[in-house]
């Protein structure tokens, strides 16, 4: 009888230490964070959308169609299109298509690619109404010349050498035009965008590059699809892609020697 | 220490909100009904208007109970949710509306807006009738607790009953039935299982319940819930959870009756004074035990095992959708209220103030501010505020809300009996306790006044 | 139930539920054909395969590094601890040698990965248990915060991906390190509170005191491992009896119990390896090497020698092997995982038979079954 | 390494196989429209799965270091030896004695090693299938729960003994070693070995209806998930 008063005394004051222990918690800060609000703080290597970088120097696209991530991907959700051009005798980039509704974010073709070119954003909010939109192509994966900075310093990543300016006949000319006005544009471009707006950064440059893209016209030949997706990415910058312009062409002439 | 100050001010502000939101509407409404109508039907018509009036009086509390009943419920479930959030370091619903206010509101009324299922093979009949008929006892339930909540407001005591608690009991034991109903009308066996244990599990604790709400009756000498309650008032100490009049002396020596008024109380030397403490631990006891018997009513946690989420899926709800459910829903906040009101009423002192009104009365302004509200314009001309009812009924609201919260804070902790050990803890543990309880009060109370 | 009456006694039928794939407790997927006699559990039947990604044949068809990434989604709660199985048994197979701060690391992270697999152990066995609104957000909390340093160093919160063939895929920097101590310093005192919410908690013990009951011979016969075979009072800890990787520098000690253990028991031993963990990892940071994180090189078409072998980690769940046969190429010729939510889920029937059936979820929980790694 | 020997024979056109891939692969890849290099990888091999897993499986057998057969003989087959039981031994993978047995000591064998005192084989990891180049194996890895060894079991069935249409078949140990029923019923499944007087022989993960066995070379599946169209994706 003793026995079970006591028994009975001790497991009262346990469901009492309990419940005090539960009570305690009122005082306590909330974990949670409200989401849409308030963006969680992600990690620099975390693996969200994939993305295509440009020289966040120069602007060039950095792919070099070697299709590195295509092999290695375990879902086979990467499509290279790309054609040897008949001139310069490079690879040249067609289109690249990623359909995010496959890729499991595994990040293996990020660890292959040999020119940084594709990288794994901090960006998760990809919810969309089909699966056709899932379905990224070369102008929806290109990150504009800020958006490239920004990674490549969250990142840590080398950046990429400046090509050299290769005096190919066409475009030697404006090439040293490009070089002398990049530095006066970038810092004015890039700083304030990688500087004011770090997290969110990605996903707002998206939404006026998917509505751009409607004005475009449908490039059909492959080097004019860099042209075409540089001012979509940096809309605010439109003089600025006028010089970009000989520039995109270059890097292709380089690629085989490099 | 108050890291955490920005969402306890928040789920402050919003239950007050709410409860001055649900109290106003329901009164308004009361008041149109049973006293603003009638004032004008007879300055209209004068006698003729009598037969209507009676008719509006009789009425009202139970329109009062239906406008409250789904309100309240909503705003229990946003409470619950808000609290577990709290203690579970969370935010909780904070996106429907200001700090998530209407959040429940949307629920509900996606809830009703949803298809109504009828599974394969099911007793159409029976399916629909089950919540109805588990809801309408928590209706008729709280009529005879109006009065008694609402420190016998004229208004309400109409429908007070002699036998007051004999008939919230008798209601309360009436949802079972529908939990076995609803259990075997989903043809799905898990809810056949839950029915069967709810069935159980309310007949094996409805017994120490009854005993010892008993027992609290037999302090009273009556069962009328007026009654109990008016016989609490005086402070804490006349409360039944402390043994009711047991320490009245105590009170009266607080007073400044000295030993003299101890010798009133305590009229037969060290006998008494040892039955005053008998009584004062035999009726927290019986708390206790109300407090255990009643989760088990109300299948709360840890008792919840007819609708065990994790082995029944979801008990005898299971194959119930969209309105159906909702009733079900409603019911079972509904029934956790009246638990809280009935123990309130009983062990709580009612609408009793636990300060003593020799004290209270000398605290400088209380007084002052009563007799202010007394003679306002609203509470005597229109007659919208009773001072006497306003206090208590703050008070009584205070008390409830507490018990709810409390509730939840046990939902928040424990984990959940398993059946078997649930009956053995009833039969061998609670039912011996709460006759034992029992027998000591009948004879301990022989010996101390109670109640004056 | 009751069918016919007879003239004296009750007849009654047995009852067949069919619990699962779709119950809120059953962890997923699996499917518990139950037959019951009133609510006591008379035969029990486990129907596997509603997760089944062929996992194995995956392993076949694509190349070591293309499967690395995949193998996270075996047992997706202790994905470092398949990872370095696999790693393992690939290093053993080629002869790579590991760097010895890439062990320190692959130390790390799985007593990290063992703690948050536990920490939700014990939050989803609580709401087995039936306290499922407030005590299971409190180990979802910690375990978050240990989800945000592996962010940090993998890139993602469950499907690390870091430790590789031959070493692990990134050194962490010197803050990761404050962030770990820091949690390391908070955590004992948060499993004070869960114990002094749960251990002693009178219902608590009540479903678990005495319930499942695993007796050493039942328990090997079945090939059972893990902790579930530890509180029955075999010290079987890889991490001890066959030490690998840096184990054997490390101070600690196998948690056994002297009896054969029920429920309460298993709940304790993991408590206790919780525990234990955070020491791992102390003395991990204090000893950690400098040096190189990665031995071979992670390249697509990384081959692996030909041959075959088998490598075993301790896991949460108990010893996780994996049996592969190289042959020399850029896949695998065989992969074969030995999970050990497996064989332990193989001696459920053994202890659901004659208990009621609220004791299916205590039971059922406490051998801390995984679906993904019971399917593949 | 156990199928070495065996592998001698199909050498020749392994190496064909081989020689041919990489020209045959190459140029599809690049050309990235990647749904076509099943048809290439198809040739000569009959034995291989359709898949392109096919392009990198075969066995480049002369790569391989040769396989160094102990000298003496092990702990454990000489303990089986004495009492009766013939082993044969094995190449050693991984410092790990491998001993073949025939099926019809298979049972005998075990129940020794798992009970006598010296021993003390009582902890059967896995059961794992193989599908070599000519023989269907079942691979019984052994270890202890009271001491370190470790011992690894293999029954091999030639596949030229299997009938058309009929299963290869080992002895069950379910009947005495409960460990062995799931891995068994597994193994069944996926690898189609028959356990004879296995007590409830039935596919585990698999639904019972499921044609073939998943991971045989000769498996044909009805839809090529890394090759075919899916419509709603890319691929």
């Amino acid at each position: 009888m003793a026995n079970l008063i006591s028994r009975a005394f001790g497991g009262l004051n346990e469901v009492r230490r309990g419940l005090a222990t539960v009570f305690k918690h009122t005082f306590r800060e909330p974990i949670t964070k409200n989401y849409p609000d308030e963006m969680p703080d992600l990690a620099p290597h975390f693996r969200g959308r994939l993305a295509l970088t440009v020289n966040p120097e120069t602007g060039d696209h950095l792919c070099i169609s070697c299709k590195q991530c295509e092999r290695v991907c375990p879902d086979k959700c990467i499509e290279i299109t790309s054609h040897k051009s008949p001139e310069t005798n490079k690879l040249e980039l067609i289109d690249f298509k990623i359909d995010h509704g496959l890729c499991m974010f595994c990040g293996l073709c990020t660890e292959v690619c040999p020119t940084l070119c594709i990288i794994n954003t901090n960006d998760f909010e990809m919810a969309d109404y089909s699966r056709e939109s899932l379905i990224y192509d070369l102008k929806k994966l290109t990150l504009s010349q800020d958006e490239s900075a920004f990674y490549f310093d969250r990142k840590e990543m080398p950046l990429p050498k400046p090509k050299p300016a290769k005096p190919a006949p066409a475009a030697a000319g404006a090439a040293p035009a490009a070089v002398a006005a990049k530095p006066a544009a970038v810092p004015s471009v890039a700083a304030p965008g990688a500087d004011a707006k770090p997290e969110t950064e990605a996903p707002e440059a998206k939404a006026p590059a998917d509505s751009k893209t409607v004005e475009v016209k449908k490039p059909e030949v492959k080097a004019e699809v860099k042209e075409e997706s540089k001012p979509e990415a940096k809309p605010e910058a439109k003089a600025e892609t006028k010089t970009d312009e000989p520039k995109a062409d270059e890097p292709k002439a380089d690629e085989p020697k490099a | 220490m108050f890291s955490n100050g920005d969402e306890i001010f928040k789920i402050s502000r919003l239950t007050i909100v709410w409860l001055a939101g649900i109290f106003t509407i329901v009164w308004m409404v009361c008041w149109a009904l049973g006293i603003a109508l009638p004032m004008l039907l007879t300055q209209q018509l004068g006698d003729k208007a009598a037969l209507t009036n009676e008719i509006l009086r009789a009425a009202t509390p139970v329109i009062a109970i239906l406008v409250f009943i789904p309100i309240n419920a909503m705003f229990m479930v946003l409470i619950e949710r808000r609290a577990l959030a709290l203690w579970t370091v969370r935010k909780g619903p904070n996106r429907v509306g200001p700090d998530g206010n209407f959040q429940t509101a949307a629920d509900a009324v996606k809830l009703l807006l949803k298809e109504d299922i009828t599974p394969t093979g099911a007793d159409a009949v029976m399916h629909t009738f089950a919540p109805i008929l588990f809801f309408a006892p928590s209706v008729f339930g709280a009529v005879p607790l109006l009065a008694a909540v609402t420190n016998n407001h004229p208004l309400f005591r109409v429908l007070n009953l002699p036998t007051g608690i004999f008939f919230v009991l008798a209601a309360g034991a009436l949802p079972v039935v529908a939990l076995v109903m609803a259990g075997w009308a989903s043809n799905n066996k898990y809810s056949l299982v839950g029915g069967l244990r709810s069935a159980a599990q309310a007949i094996s604790y409805e017994i120490p319940l009854v005993l010892s709400l008993i027992t609290v009756c037999l302090m009273a000498g009556t069962l009328d819930l007026v009654k109990i309650t008016e016989q609490q008032a005086g402070g804490i100490l006349n409360w039944n959870l402390l043994g009711g009049g047991a320490l009245t002396g105590l009170n009266n020596a607080l007073a400044g009756g000295g030993a003299k008024a101890l010798a009133t109380s305590y009229f037969m030397g060290p006998i008494s004074y040892v039955c005053a403490g008998l009584l004062v631990i035999s009726l927290i006891i019986s708390f206790w035990l109300y407090l255990t018997g009643a989760c088990a009513e109300i299948n709360r946690i840890p008792f919840d095992l007819p609708e065990a989420e994790s082995e029944l899926v979801s008990g005898y709800n299971t194959e119930y959708s969209g309105m159906k459910f909702a009733i079900f829903f409603l019911a079972e906040f509904t029934n956790l209220f009246i638990v809280s009101s009935i123990t309130t009423v009983m062990f709580l002192g009612g609408g009793d103030n636990p300060i003593p009104p020799y004290i209270l009365n000398n605290i400088p302004g209380i007084p002052q501010m009563v007799a202010a509200i007394r003679d306002s314009y609203f509470c005597s001309t229109l007659h919208i505020i009773n001072p006497e009812t306003f206090f208590a009924t703050l008070w009584v609201i205070a008390k409830v809300y507490g018990l709810v919260i409390f509730a939840v804070l046990i939902r928040g902790t424990l984990p959940r009996f398993r059946i078997d050990q649930l009956m053995a803890f009833g039969w061998k543990r609670l039912i011996p306790l709460s006759l034992i309880v029992f027998i000591i009060v009948v004879f301990a109370r022989e010996f101390v006044i109670c109640h004056g | 139930m009751a069918t016919e009456i007879q003239e004296i006694d009750l007849k009654t039928d047995e009852m067949i539920i069919n619990m699962g794939p779709q119950h809120p407790a059953t962890h997923g997927v699996l499917r518990l054909l139950l037959t019951l006699d009133g609510e006591t559990v008379k035969h029990v039947e486990p129907v596997l395969g509603h997760l089944h990604r062929a996992q194995e044949w995956q392993g076949q068809n694509r190349t070591w590094f293309q499967y690395q990434a995949l193998i996270d989604r075996v047992d997706y709660l202790s994905g470092m601890f398949t990872s370095w199985a696999m790693a393992r048994s690939c290093e053993q197979i080629d002869g790579t040698v590991v760097p010895p701060r890439a062990e320190y690391l692959r130390v790390m992270v799985s007593e990290m990965n063992r703690i948050t697999s536990h920490l939700l152990w014990l939050g989803t066995y609580l709401i087995d248990l039936g306290a499922m609104f407030g005590f299971p957000f409190y180990p979802f909390r910690e375990r978050e915060k240990l989800f945000d340093l592996f962010e940090e160093i993998a890139g993602q919160r469950m499907m690390f991906n870091y430790i590789r063939i031959g070493g692990v895929l990134r050194d962490p920097k010197p803050e990761w390190f404050d962030k770990l101590k820091r949690f390391l310093d908070e955590f004992p005192d948060r499993i004070d509170e869960y114990e002094t919410i749960v251990t002693q908690n009178p219902i608590f013990l009540k479903r678990t005191k005495g319930v499942g009951i695993l007796t050493q011979a039942v328990a090997k016969d079945y090939g059972v491992t893990g902790p579930c075979i530890r509180s029955s009072g075999i010290p079987l800890d890889l991490r001890r009896t066959k030490p690998y990787s840096v184990y054997p520098e490390l101070k600690f000690d196998v948690i056994t119990f002297d009896k054969e253990g029920d429920t309460w028991d298993r709940y304790m031993a993991r408590i206790l390896e919780m525990r234990q963990s955070i020491e791992i990892i102390r003395q991990c940071i204090d000893k950690l090497p400098s040096g190189d994180i990665m031995g071979k090189k992670q390249m697509a078409g990384m081959r692996i020698k030909a041959g075959e072998g088998f490598a075993a980690v301790e896991s949460p769940r108990g010893i996780l092997g994996c049996y592969v046969i190289s042959g020399g190429g850029e896949k695998a010729l065989r992969f074969r995982w030995r999970n050990p939510s497996f064989c332990n889920l193989s001696v459920l029937h053994e202890l659901l038979k004659g208990c009621p059936l609220s004791d299916i979820m205590a039971i059922f929980g406490s051998i801390d079954v995984i679906l993904p790694d019971v399917d593949r | 390494m156990t199928d070495e020997k065996p592998s001698e024979a199909e050498k020749p056109e392994d190496k064909k196989a081989e020689a041919a891939k990489p020209e045959a692969a190459k140029p599809e890849v690049a050309k990235a429209d990647g749904a076509k290099p099943a048809d290439a990888a198809k040739p000569a091999d009959a034995a291989k799965p359709a898949a392109p897993a096919a392009a990198a499986a075969p066995k480049p057998a002369a790569k391989a270091p040769e396989p160094v057969i102990p000298a003496t003989a092990g702990k454990f087959e000489q303990f089986l030896k004495e009492h009766g039981i013939p082993a044969q031994r094995l190449p050693l993978s991984l410092e790990v004695e491998t001993i073949v047995l025939s099926g019809d000591v298979l049972q005998a064998a075990l129940r020794l090693l798992r009970n006598s005192s010296e021993v003390k084989l009582d902890l059967l990891l896995t059961i794992s299938g193989v599908d070599s180049n000519d023989t269907y194996d079942s691979v019984y890895h052994l270890w202890s729960y009271s001491n370190l060894d470790e011992l690894v079991i293999k029954v091999l069935i030639k596949k030229s003994d299997v009938a058309e249409g009929d299963l290869p078949a080992v002895p069950s140990i379910a009947n005495f070693w409960s460990a062995a029923n799931w891995h068994e019923r597994e193994t069944y499944d996926l690898m189609g070995i028959r356990y004879a007087n296995h007590p409830y022989l039935r596919r585990i993960l698999n639904p019972w209806d499921w044609e073939g066995y998943p991971l045989r070379r000769d498996y044909k599946q009805l839809v090529d998930c890394l090759n075919d169209k899916n419509p709603h994706s890319m691929r």
